[in-house]
């Protein structure tokens, strides 16, 4: 296995040992993130309070990209304003978008990066940041359910 | 026959040859390599024969239209068409059953009139009929897939029912290798005088293909699962069924007087062409059938039946893969498609294209098969004449790693 | 802008440089040749990178698809349109209209409405609007064309009434050369929001496009008429317009969710483009974009023009020849269509063709300007970049040998 | 003009002189072809007599080939007896069919031997013979029309 491998060791770890990983019961708002072609699907459930993401999970199935970057992101995300939240998505989109020239929007989420060359795989990274931009614009839309 | 020394072929294709460290090329059945004397004639045709196909009154145009008709004449050879005007260039097999979806069914079709696919059909087997069925109100009904990835005919009863308008089936399914019983269907389907388009994306040029015996009313493939170029495929029709058939496009080269208000079609299969004909691409194909021809299609269905025993037998071996489809045997060709217990068949494909093995992962557009196999996905490897035993080896030595990597510890 | 040494160029053409005795090529609006670096790129593709396109997950079809893209965005940046996905390649410009015509048109036309087109069109913009007007119960209405070959806008006052629901017109006249005043006809669309498709066949390559100058909704070519491969073309859209269009094909690549009753196409472009992509085909495009790009397209415009004059002036100099379309100039492209006083056009052409003059003799596939011009067919001289003075002087010597065999004595 | 070229002395003299063109306004029978590709039309006329074809006339604009045909056609079927005549048709249909190895079917015919090799052109020689065989098709259906 190479460095250029993206089957990097932080990958391996996050799938092997996902963060923040299970049941969404409680959580105040869900979205479902889902890729027909292959199968992947990733649910997101965060948890805020004073418009901070005080607890960010998942749940789903995918490859372990998908599921390394779900878990991944679980572990940014937490702590973080919904602002920074907001900020942090934009950057990962940008990044993995056709632009050269950006590097990883955190010293964590840099593993990632080996999958961008791999442009069929993006979708795979993508898709639990996406959901939680979808989450971020229901607070935006409704905020009495984070209770703001 | 004379024993083929398929070893020596690989050096025929330039992208096989090239390889250091060497391709394991296991994605045939999503496309096929190129032998050099195929991408010698489109060099040759670009570089010293090239004009305009039809109607140039000069040496150059009417070379050119030889060589495009010349091209029919070799494939209609090759299928065994009755007559040459039987086969209709397109763009793919896709463009193909589009072209009899919508300029056969779409004026054949009467509000409850059925056209049936089978669970294991490719979407460009599928969704032009879906289309169909819901502009003329018409079902589209499903011939289901048994547990051992056939055909399972016995249930469905009504297939040559009085409602059924249009049988389409694949002859190898692109997913399980499973090759259906074409002959037997159209069989029971001329009884009921019910069209049969044969789906032979994955059989043509993979064994030896017969139209007159298969005796359907439409068959489609594309060149470029043939070891032919990109960017086209043919049709092959019987000349009832196809002039009974309205063209999908209009334009130059298919009219024979334009009004303005209404127009005549040219004859078949002209009528079917309308634009500039793809001149590179059908040399191209001719090329391709020539060299399929010379190694001899039994010969090459033998190669890949041998080929494909030894790769289920090896991924058979493996405790963790779940391998899908009819065991080996005359009813599967050349394609296998796994799963490694727990394991998404992204990761295989992965690791698999990191140590040098091309297989696919994916629902392979079979999605209606995925959800009959409950799965949204699978790994697949897919042979060809050009392939060994290393090729083999290799995928095996891909799914210790797969497992050794992904793998619940 | 650098002087382009145009007469070394033509070594460029390995089917021009071949001959002995030497091609005078005058039949590019049919097709035009093809430089080694175009054939060379589709040759290195088949050869040592050729991968299926979309989807693979191994390096090679990881580079396939990327050059498959990358061919997307040299066309894109070639006619500057707004985005990469504004660009949906075809088998042709025949079929790009057809899906405009099938996809959009026939969407949105209502009984009564209006689809109109001008005198001049080729078939190829013809056929498919007047067979969805018949669909629709819609008119298909003529932009005439005046005596001196050009669009007789002030005799179509209704081309921008309230039934006109599209503008169907070539940029460039395959037959007489006219350059439209496109940009003209949109603004004034744009006015009523009527949308234009602009046929641009014959202009991509020999002249610089641009979409969002242009502003058109639609717009198509083909790849062999500017210097690339047989077999593709293009469809630019708007991403509005593009959003309204149903698509032509269904099958692989172009659908999201395969349902049993209903499916979800994909993202534009992919939407547009079931099957196979032509992989080939759109490599070779964009070495002939980059190509032509390289000697510029202002040069190439305007070295077609000098020779255009020269040619008009040569071919006015007979008394026997009757030049069809505008007079040279900057309305006129390198299209020259004549008759020879009581000499059928293809006696001309024939004779041509045995002096080593490719010319073209027929209705081009512009029946309905035939028509107007009172004629069953005319000879066309069509000139690119590539040609020269002693092509021209060929054509001369053609045109004295055929009034000397045919002339009435 | 070599040996090769079509447009061999023969044609040409036709061409200019044509044999049995004008006027068809005397014939039994008149039968048009066309080729709205090329826009060659032709129009053949016949009286026949003791089932033999007393006069074959033809008019019509067309290329060169075209109307040589034509004439060389009148020649040739003038004085034939109907069924000859079909024999004839036949066999210069299947000198120009796709099939080699066929002689032409008359030496009077041979000149235009050298269109067959301009694949293009072949329906420029057979629009005057097609529009005999519907004449003889006619005369088949209604022979009262020739008053037999
Ligand atoms: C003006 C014009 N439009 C459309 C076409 C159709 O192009 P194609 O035959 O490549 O589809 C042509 C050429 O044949 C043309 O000259
Ligand atoms: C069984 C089957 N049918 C149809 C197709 C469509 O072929 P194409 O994409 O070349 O049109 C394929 C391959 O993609 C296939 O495997």
């Amino acid at each position: 296995m190479t460095d250029q491998s993206i089957y990097r060791a932080v990958l391996l770890d996050h799938f092997h040992n996902p963060r923040n990983k299970g049941d969404l019961g409680d959580m105040q708002i869900v979205r479902r993130g889902s890729n027909p072609r292959c199968g992947d699907e990733i649910e997101i459930g965060i948890n805020c309070e004073n418009n901070t993401l005080e607890s960010v999970r998942f749940r789903g199935r995918g490859c372990s990209i998908c599921l390394a970057s779900a878990s991944l992101m679980t572990e940014s995300a937490r702590g973080l304003k919904l602002t920074q939240a907001r900020d942090l998505i934009e950057k990962m989109q940008l990044w993995f978008g056709d632009q050269g020239g950006v590097g990883p929007p955190g010293m964590g989420l840099a593993a990632l990066g080996s999958v961008r060359q791999h442009p069929a795989r993006k979708k795979c990274v993508l898709l639990a940041w996406q959901a939680l931009d979808e989450i971020l614009d229901e607070i935006e839309r409704h905020p009495e359910i984070v209770g703001a | 026959m004379a024993a083929v020394d398929f070893e020596a072929l690989r050096d025929d294709f330039p992208n096989l040859a090239d390889g250091q460290p060497p391709l394991h090329y296991l994605d045939s059945a999503a496309s096929t390599q190129k032998p050099a004397c195929v991408i010698e004639s489109i060099r040759h045709c670009y570089a010293h024969e090239y004009g305009p196909v039809h109607r140039g009154l000069y040496p150059l145009a009417e070379n050119a239209s030889e060589n495009y008709e010349a091209a029919r004449r070799t494939l209609a050879r090759f299928i065994n068409a009755g007559t040459t005007d039987q086969v209709v260039f397109t763009r793919s097999a896709t463009e193909a059953i589009n072209l009899v979806a919508s300029g056969w069914a779409a004026t054949h079709l009467q509000s409850g009139d059925e056209i049936w696919v089978s669970q294991m059909e490719h979407h460009s087997n599928f969704l032009p009929w879906q289309r169909v069925c819901n502009q003329r109100d018409a079902r589209l009904r499903i011939i289901p897939v048994d547990d051992r990835g056939r055909l399972d005919l016995e249930n469905a009863p009504e297939l040559f029912g009085p409602r059924s308008r249009l049988i389409a089936i694949s002859q190898m399914s692109n997913v399980l290798g499973t090759i259906n019983p074409v002959r037997e269907v159209v069989e029971h389907a001329r009884r009921h005088d019910i069209p049969v388009l044969v789906d032979a994306a994955q059989s043509v040029g993979h064994m030896p293909v017969d139209v007159q015996e298969l005796d359907c009313d439409f068959l489609v493939a594309s060149a470029h699962k043939m070891c032919g170029p990109t960017g086209i495929g043919f049709l092959y029709g019987t000349s009832a069924r196809l002039r009974e058939t309205e063209p999908l496009l209009l334009g130059g080269g298919m009219v024979d007087e334009v009004g303005i208000d209404h127009s005549s079609w040219a004859e078949i299969p002209a009528r079917f062409e309308a634009g500039s004909p793809n001149l590179a691409g059908a040399v191209g194909l001719a090329t391709a059938v020539d060299y399929l021809s010379t190694i001899g299609l039994k010969a090459i269905e033998q190669r890949v039946r041998d080929l494909t025993d030894y790769a289920y037998q090896t991924l058979e071996a493996f405790d963790e893969v779940l391998l899908y489809g009819p065991e080996t045997g005359n009813e599967r060709g050349g394609i296998l498609s796994f799963n490694i217990e727990g394991i998404h068949p992204h990761d295989v494909a992965q690791v698999a294209g990191e140590q040098g093995v091309a297989i696919r992962a994916g629902h392979h557009c079979c999605q209606p098969l995925m959800q009959r196999l409950g799965v949204s996905s699978t790994a697949r490897a897919s042979l060809n004449f050009y392939n060994n035993e290393q090729d083999i080896s290799a995928l095996a030595d891909v799914i210790n790693e797969t497992v050794k990597l992904f793998g619940k510890r």
